[in-house]
């Protein structure tokens, strides 16, 4: 896997930087186009309404912004199990198990004086939530070797199948077992919110201190420069006195404790409630954002707002053109393969430019 | 007339957009499918309206997605009335009622205004597809040989409850009545799969559950949840030369390509009732309130008056079909009302005491599935 | 659902496991020749759609079936070309491209859902289907339940007694040695990419015009391709292995429902998760069978050996590291 | 067959593994390929074998013009190659191993080849069994297996990269026996080695490379004192060995039994004291690598004592080895030693105080810019470690040696340096050693153990076969012992 190193670009590589991606947009754009012909639609105004429904209006910016908090908060954390060169794909279930944990802490805030306090809790348990789950994982790949992949996939499934439990047993409406998720809380007990845009400003700052944290821990830190070292080669660390396990548990522990804020959010500031979908697949997208920010974290939260306004804005696909929304997942995938395949190309032509010179030197 | 026309002439000058949210897919063939060819319907009757629908609003489907959402933006494409068409809705119409006063709410099968929690501008709409339910069951009473009756049944709740009780009624009374067997010897088994349709790893899949049905010597499935596995699965069993039928549900063209198993289908047709709500919306006549269409039994398959209909599958047999017309008849005059005690839950509890026939509100929010009927009353 | 009759039991699980096996097999060979294709969930679905669509359109089973396996090898090209030919980590690109191609399926098949379509008509084998017993269990299905049989057979003896298949297993030992040999590691990995890839493609054709006829948002083939990835390993790499473990899954499922006939105390979402955290379990066994330790703690129960005998499979060494030229 | 190579170019980016080399083979001769490390022996060959393309240059055979894309091309021409680091496959049985590359379609042919496989092998009294797997093997019997697969397609020209290094010498005799065999039925053979007594039994002619190019030719009998003007640059001056007066033990191991490598370790009992420095002799893979790993707790014993100053060190982590004051320096430095992806100054971060929670930076950088500059590491403190060449790497890894360790456990500390370099790296070694530390090391140049060690072990199936001190033995006796002979 790549691991790219957190460098300050200069002029030059911004350039660069530049033109490759307007190479690998067109490509995507090309791609996206002969799909929606395929589909008999009409693209430009697809590409038009997605633009309009993401940000047309100021409801809509909000919308993204929703979206984009947990995709920046899973992005985050996927960096540090990424950084160690483990595929954490268990975040989905991670987000899941913070929301339960989360939903859990606010049932015991029902009815009392100070449901702020269990607000504030709610966070904390969702991180413990996460993190244990991925502890799971972690455990099952250090001490069980089971390949994180397969471990992480199926913990996903085993926390859904959790979520419907409880929804469709012990925490299901009176009477009722439905789909829409348990009985929604009280206003008292969800995230303050500006009252026009349904957006909790709170939200928000943790994503954005979430980066922060992340950037300079990866940068700075002791840990962030370990856990580059051990992804590079956990042999020589042990001659170094690192034990790679721990960094790696350590390492799922700080993605699952950002993923179970994620599923928090999703809980207290979103939905009011836990439902089956709680997770909305933020876990697998953040995983593309990420790879499609080259495992940088100051890219990671200008990519999520993208996604987030393809997320968002697909939505108008249905209602304008009769068109499947999961056209944004298609835009999503192909960006990142044309991404790889753009860097690839640009390793290749390197090398072949190499060998001709070379040629040259040797005649 | 005149009104009419003014009516059409104010209309004309600004189309009355009306939103509609689908709970599944447009062309399912099932319950959301009636919803949307209601939408055209209204479109085509009563001119200077125009629908806007979004489809497949569940979370499933629509990760991220909440109701609040959409109906701010079929807001913003300038609804004017929202028609949210599943139980599941209930709480995201209630509260995008609530931040949208000026706009009306038409909620399918929901009961905020018996309950008394929504506002002014939310009515609630249902179909008494109970009958329907009791037409289904009465057909595979009289069609199955093994006397075994498999119900697809799709998440417990009152509406579901109900359904499947009726169901069961009617091929009780078929069996009873008409065929005059012994009604030990009849069983009807509640399969629930956990939502009205499939979604892969959360709810049991329906096509196994239908299979078994089959493999277990149950020769007629009537399917409960909105989509089409049952008259699937049967195809493919009588392609193996076994001798099944099923009964879909919601569409009136459910049976399309299956003649060869379908029995028939009960369906909504909610044209007539959207129009009629949507030109009180136009007219600014405008009231939230709790309604209940049955069929119109003049003719229950007509397509501008009857809420509900069935229409009869190639496969019925002659003599089911005519008893099944006596069938509707009776119910038809009231001389037939299978809602009278007695009647007992499934744990022996009294449901109906001797000679009383059931409330709307008792048959509405029954608690349990009558005795008799083999599956679970509530969700564990 | 109390009663049932074994026969009709192991027939379901049968036709069950047909497009499962499918799966694992064609990801069996492609993990053999050294190449991961994580992708199979997505393109299992994309082949599905695309296998029913043309179906639909053309009005032929036939025509359906070999676009499902072309798509299928179409996903598979893509993985092997993006880290074979422009190295490239197999696992990203396998992962985008499960929920790319999940995807697509989605929106190019939606105006096909829910439609009635043909499907594979059921072909008893004429005197073998009247067999009392094994009778409808095997050969009372319809051809690609079969296909799935007779690919199990072949396969083993290709992997196992052709020199063919000794090159196969060979390229995911050693490519160097391979070339060293004279052979083009890249081109024979990526010739079993496609041939693993056409096999998955068959499994998504499977399931949209025999296992769950039609197509729709969901399918019902979801899930399934996770599934197969982690049978390959179950089966240690080995196509018989990985075929008795797609039969177990399969049994497992159709039991599922019995169960929750019989025991409704239990909720109905265990039988749905089941899978899953049995998957993760013997995962964890193969692993423990690699290691001394806990072979030395396990001399004490003989009853256990022959468990660690079965699942102890080595991975092919070069798995997931394709051959760079010097 | 006559093989003639002009003017040959292969470079590796700035390095020029072959800088313009002509060599010519006849059928029948023995010609041996001449060179210290590194100097491009191996990289010609394959250039010769077509398994990495030439950057220039125009290869001949039978006075036709050829260009070979790969090792199949080359083949056909009837040219194959027995390469350094074996390519067969491990977990295939002999007979697959044998058949591979020569068989091709669907049809059964093994049995086919079992009766063509034994026969060839009792030709040259090799005797291997068709069914068991390679990884049982020794080295020796799969350069065997490798020869015979390759004259079974009919080579006329055999290459061998330093078929002589971890083979035992009765083993050295059968292959050298079969190879004079292979020269008088026609068949040319060419012969990469660094060790000047083997060219000397073998072959009647050798050409000889230094850093690429070709540095002269002789015919047999060979001027040793020529060659070795030829081989180096100036001639190796061995850094004296220093009389160490042994002080008290520090390591101690006894009845120590572990698992690892080929053959693991077995009962191994022996003191080190302070300031002496122990060679470890023995063929690839004799125990060496094994013993090293558990006197730096890097892999834990199944049983036995291990003690380090009398302090009993069982079951401790690698990392409370290290504070005891042992210090490891494996072989393979990019698998065990360096970190590829991160940078020199990374690497002394890394090194740096482990209490802190952020890294000290500049801390970083100024140690790396100093010890670039004591150590004479051709690199930039930004440079990533995958990039610097093998000496540097070495380099890079002692200068991580603190200041004053105990002990000094080095695997192979010269491997794949150039003399000069493995010189330095002594000098540098000596250093620590006049401070009183203890040194182990391993090495698969025997001259290099006798040069610089105090005392010798000798290691052979695991076993601790020789303990003497150095001065009172030779190569030659050492060399019967790694053979297992005493
Ligand atoms: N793949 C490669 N990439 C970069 N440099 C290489 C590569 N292979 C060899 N070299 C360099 O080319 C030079 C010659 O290498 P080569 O292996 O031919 O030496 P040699 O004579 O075989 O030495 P030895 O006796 O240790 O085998 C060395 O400096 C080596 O570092
Ligand atoms: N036609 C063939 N071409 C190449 N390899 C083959 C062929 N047939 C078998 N093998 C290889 O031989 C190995 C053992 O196969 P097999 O079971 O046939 O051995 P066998 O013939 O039973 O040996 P034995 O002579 O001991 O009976 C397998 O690894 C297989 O790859
Ligand atoms: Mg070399
Ligand atoms: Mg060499």
């Amino acid at each position: 896997m790549t691991m790219a190193q957190i460098t300050s670009p200069g002029p030059a590589q911004l350039l660069k930087f530049v033109r490759e991606f307007g190479l690998t947009l067109t490509v995507v754009v090309l791609f996206t186009t002969l799909v929606l012909l395929i589909a008999g639609a009409p693209p430009l105004d697809a590409y038009f309404y997605i633009l309009k429904g993401s940000l047309g209006s100021w409801v809509k910016i909000s919308h993204v912004l929703k979206t984009w908090v947990p995709l920046t908060l899973c992005g985050a954390g996927l960096l540090y199990t990424f950084r160690i060169g483990l595929w954490n794909i268990g975040i989905e279930g991670q987000v899941m198990m913070g929301a339960v944990f989360a939903t859990l802490t606010l049932r015991l805030g029902l009815n009392s004086q100070w449901p702020m306090w269990f607000l504030g809790l709610s966070f904390a348990a969702a991180a413990l939530g996460g993190g244990l789950w991925a502890l799971i994982a972690g455990f099952l790949k250090t001490k069980g070797g089971v390949n994180e992949i397969f471990a992480g996939l199926g913990m996903n499934f085993v926390a859904q199948g959790l979520i419907l439990w409880l929804i469709f047993g012990p925490w299901k409406r009176p009477g009722v077992a439905s789909m829409s998720g348990t009985e929604i809380f009280p206003q008292s007990l969800w995230l303050p919110y500006i009252s026009s845009l349904r957006l909790s400003p709170a939200a928000i700052a943790l994503a954005v201190t979430a980066v922060l944290i992340t950037a300079v821990m990866l940068r700075y830190s002791r840990i962030g420069l370990c856990l580059k070292a051990i992804g590079g080669n956990s042999q020589a660390c042990v001659l170094y006195g690192l034990t790679p396990t721990h960094f790696m548990l350590l390492a799922m522990m700080f993605a699952g404790g950002f993923a179970g804020i994620a599923g928090c959010l999703q809980v207290s500031g979103v939905y009011h409630r836990l439902l089956p979908a709680i997770s909305s697949n933020y876990g697998y997208l953040a995983l593309l954002v990420v790879m499609l920010s080259n495992y940088n974290v100051w890219v990671v939260p200008f990519v999520a707002f993208f996604f987030a306004c393809l997320n968002v804005g697909s939505i108008q696909l249905p209602m304008m053109l009769q068109l499947d929304s999961s056209l944004a997942g298609v835009i999503q995938g192909a960006l990142v393969l044309a991404t790889l395949a753009v860097s690839a190309w640009r390793g290749r032509r390197a090398k072949i430019f190499e060998a001709q010179t070379q040629e040259a030197v040797a005649k | 007339i005149v009104a009419f026309a003014t009516g059409v002439a104010s209309a004309a000058k600004e189309q009355f957009k009306f939103g509609l949210l689908l709970v599944g897919p447009y062309n399912d063939h099932g319950w959301s499918q009636a919803h949307y060819e209601a939408g055209h319907y209204v479109e085509k009757n009563v001119s200077g309206t125009q629908m806007i629908y979004i489809d497949k609003v569940n979370p499933a489907d629509r990760p991220g997605v909440t109701i609040p959402q959409l109906v701010d933006d079929l807001v913003e494409k300038g609804a004017k009335l929202i028609i949210a068409n599943s139980d599941d809705m209930k709480d995201g119409t209630r509260e995008a009622a609530a931040m949208h006063p000026d706009v009306k709410f038409l909620h399918i099968s929901g009961d905020d205004v018996l309950t008394g929690k929504s506002g002014k501008n939310l009515t609630n709409l249902m179909g008494r597809m109970e009958y329907g339910k009791m037409m289904a069951g009465f057909a595979a009473a009289m069609t199955t040989k093994t006397g075994k009756i498999g119900y697809l049944g799709p998440l417990v709740n009152e509406e579901t409850r109900r359904l499947a009780a009726s169901c069961y009624l009617g091929a009780r009374y078929a069996w009873e009545k008409v065929l005059k067997k012994d009604v030990k010897d009849l069983k009807f088994q509640v399969t629930w799969i956990g939502f009205w349709f499939n979604i892969p790893g959360v709810t049991a899949d329906p096509t196994q559950v239908a299979q078994n049905f089959y493999d277990t010597g149950y020769d007629v499935v009537i399917s409960g949840i909105d989509t089409t596995e049952a008259v699937v699965v049967a195809g493919q069993k009588r392609n193996e030369g076994k001798k099944v039928w099923a009964v879909p549900y919601d569409y009136v063209g459910a049976c399309d390509g299956a003649s060869a198993v379908c029995l028939g289908v009960p369906y909504f047709n909610w044209g007539p009732s959207y129009t009629e709500l949507i030109k009180e919306a136009m007219g600014g006549s405008w009231s939230p309130k709790w309604l209940w269409y049955g069929p119109d039994w003049k003719n229950i398959n007509d397509p501008d008056t009857s809420t509900i209909g069935f229409v009869y599958g190639a496969a019925l047999g002659d003599d089911a079909k005519s008893a099944l017309n006596t069938f509707i008849a009776d119910l038809g005059t009231g001389k037939l009302n299978l809602f009278k005690g007695p009647l007992s839950y499934q744990d022996g509890t009294e449901f109906l005491k001797t000679g009383v026939s059931a409330t709307d509100k008792q048959i509405w929010y029954m608690e349990q599935l009558l005795k008799g009927m083999d599956g679970q009353s509530s969700a564990k | 659902m109390n009663e049932f009759q074994v026969s009709i039991l192991f027939a379901a699980v049968v036709a069950g496991a047909a497009p499962i096996i499918l799966a694992t097999l064609g990801e069996t060979i492609t993990e053999r020749a050294g190449l991961i294709n994580l992708s199979l969930d997505g393109s299992i679905l994309l082949s599905a759609m695309a296998a029913f669509v043309t179906a639909y359109l053309t009005h032929s089973v036939a025509v359906g079936f070999i676009i499902g396996a072309l798509v299928g090898a179409l996903v598979a090209v893509l993985v092997a070309v993006f880290s074979i030919y422009l190295s490239q980590s197999q696992v990203a690109v396998g992962f985008v491209l499960t929920l790319m191609a999940r995807d697509l399926a989605y929106f190019i098949g939606n105006p096909y859902s829910r439609l009635q379509g043909p499907q594979v008509m059921p072909l008893p084998i004429p005197l073998l289907a009247d067999i009392p017993f094994f009778g409808p269990v095997f050969f009372n299905h319809n051809w690609p339940v079969y296909l799935s049989l007779v690919c199990i057979g072949i396969l083993t003896w290709y992997m196992y007694r052709t020199p063919m298949g000794l090159a196969l297993r060979a390229v995911g030992e050693h490519p160097k040695a391979v070339f060293a040999r004279g052979m083009d590691p890249k081109k024979l990995q990526l010739f079993y990419a496609v041939c693993g890839g056409l096999l998955v493609g068959l499994a998504g054709a499977t399931f949209s015009l025999s296992t769950k006829p039609g197509w729709g948002r969901p399918q019902g083939a979801e899930g399934t391709g996770w599934i197969a990835l982690a049978l390959v390993i179950f089966g240690g790499w080995h196509p018989v292995k990985a075929a008795i473990g797609a039969y177990l899954f399969s049994f497992l499922q159709v039991m599922g429902i019995y169960l929750q006939g019989w025991l409704p105390s239990i909720p109905t979402q265990v039988f749905q998760v089941a899978p899953f955290p049995l998957m993760i379990f013997t995962l964890l066994l193969i692993s423990l069978a690699q290691k001394e330790a806990f072979l030395a703690r396990v001399e004490k129960m003989p009853w256990i050996r022959p468990f660690i005998q079965m699942l102890s499979g080595t991975p092919p060494s070069a798995l997931g590291k394709p051959h760079e030229a010097e | 067959m006559r093989v003639e190579l002009e003017n040959i170019h292969k470079h590796y980016g700035s390095v020029r593994a072959n800088d313009g080399v002509d060599l010519s083979v006849q059928g029948g001769e023995i010609h041996g390929i001449l060179g210290e490390n590194g100097a491009g022996k191996s990289t010609l060959m394959k250039v010769l074998s077509g398994y990495i393309r030439k950057t220039a240059g125009t290869i001949t055979v039978d006075g036709r013009q050829v260009e070979f894309r790969s090792p199949g091309k080359a083949s056909e021409c009837g040219i194959g190659m027995l390469y350094q680091d074996p390519l067969d496959f491990l977990n295939l049985s002999v007979l697959d191993n044998f058949m591979l590359g020569q068989v091709s379609g669907l049809k059964n042919e093994r049995e086919y080849y079992r009766r063509k496989l034994l026969p060839l092998s009792t030709h040259f009294n090799f005797n291997l069994d068709p069914n068991s797997p390679v990884s049982r093997l020794t080295i020796g019997e799969r350069q065997q297996l490798e020869i015979l697969r390759l004259l079974s397609i009919g080579i006329k020209v055999l290459i061998l990269d330093e078929p002589t290094t971890g083979i035992s010498e009765i083993q050295k005799q059968t292959l050298f026996a079969a190879l004079k065999q292979l020269a008088r039925e026609g068949k040319s053979v060419l012969l990469i080695s660094h060790k000047l007594e083997d060219t000397q039994v073998l072959c009647n002619r050798v050409t000889v490379l230094r850093r690429g190019k070709v540095t002269g030719h002789m015919e047999a009998p060979f001027d040793t004192r020529q060659l070795l003007d030829q081989m180096f640059d100036q001639l190796p001056t061995p850094p004296s060995r220093l009389k160490a007066s042994p002080g008290d033990t520090i390591l101690s191991m006894s009845d120590v039994v572990s698992t690892g490598g080929r053959t693991g370790l077995q009962k191994c009992n022996i003191l080190v004291r302070k300031g002496e420095v122990v060679g470890l002799a023995g063929l690839e893979g004799s125990g060496q690598g094994v013993f090293l790993r558990v006197a730096s707790g890097m892999s834990r014993p199944k049983s036995g004592i291990v003690e380090v100053d009398g302090r009993s060190m069982i079951g401790k982590s690698h990392r409370e080895f290290k504070d005891a004051g042992v210090t490891f320096v494996p072989t393979s430095r990019l698998e065990e030693g360096l970190v590829p992806g991160l940078d020199i100054t990374e690497h002394f971060a890394l090194n740096a105080r482990k209490t802190r929670f952020f890294v000290r930076w500049s801390n970083a950088l100024s140690a790396a810019k100093e010890k670039i500059e004591m150590f004479r590491i051709s690199g930039r403190p930004r440079s990533p470690v995958q990039s610097l060449s093998g000496g540097n790497q070495q380099r890079l890894l002692l200068s991580f040696l603190p200041e004053a360790p105990r002990l000094l456990l080095l695997e192979n500390p010269t491997r794949g340096l150039d003399v000069e370099s493995a010189h330095w790296v002594w000098r540098h070694l000596q250093t620590y050693t006049a401070r009183n530390t203890s040194i182990v090391f391993s090495s698969a140049e025997l001259d290099e153990i006798v040069m610089v060690a105090d005392r010798i072990l000798v290691f052979f199936d695991g076993k601790i076969v020789k303990d003497v001190r150095a001065e009172d033995t030779d190569s030659r006796e050492l060399g019967r012992a790694i053979a297992g002979e005493i």
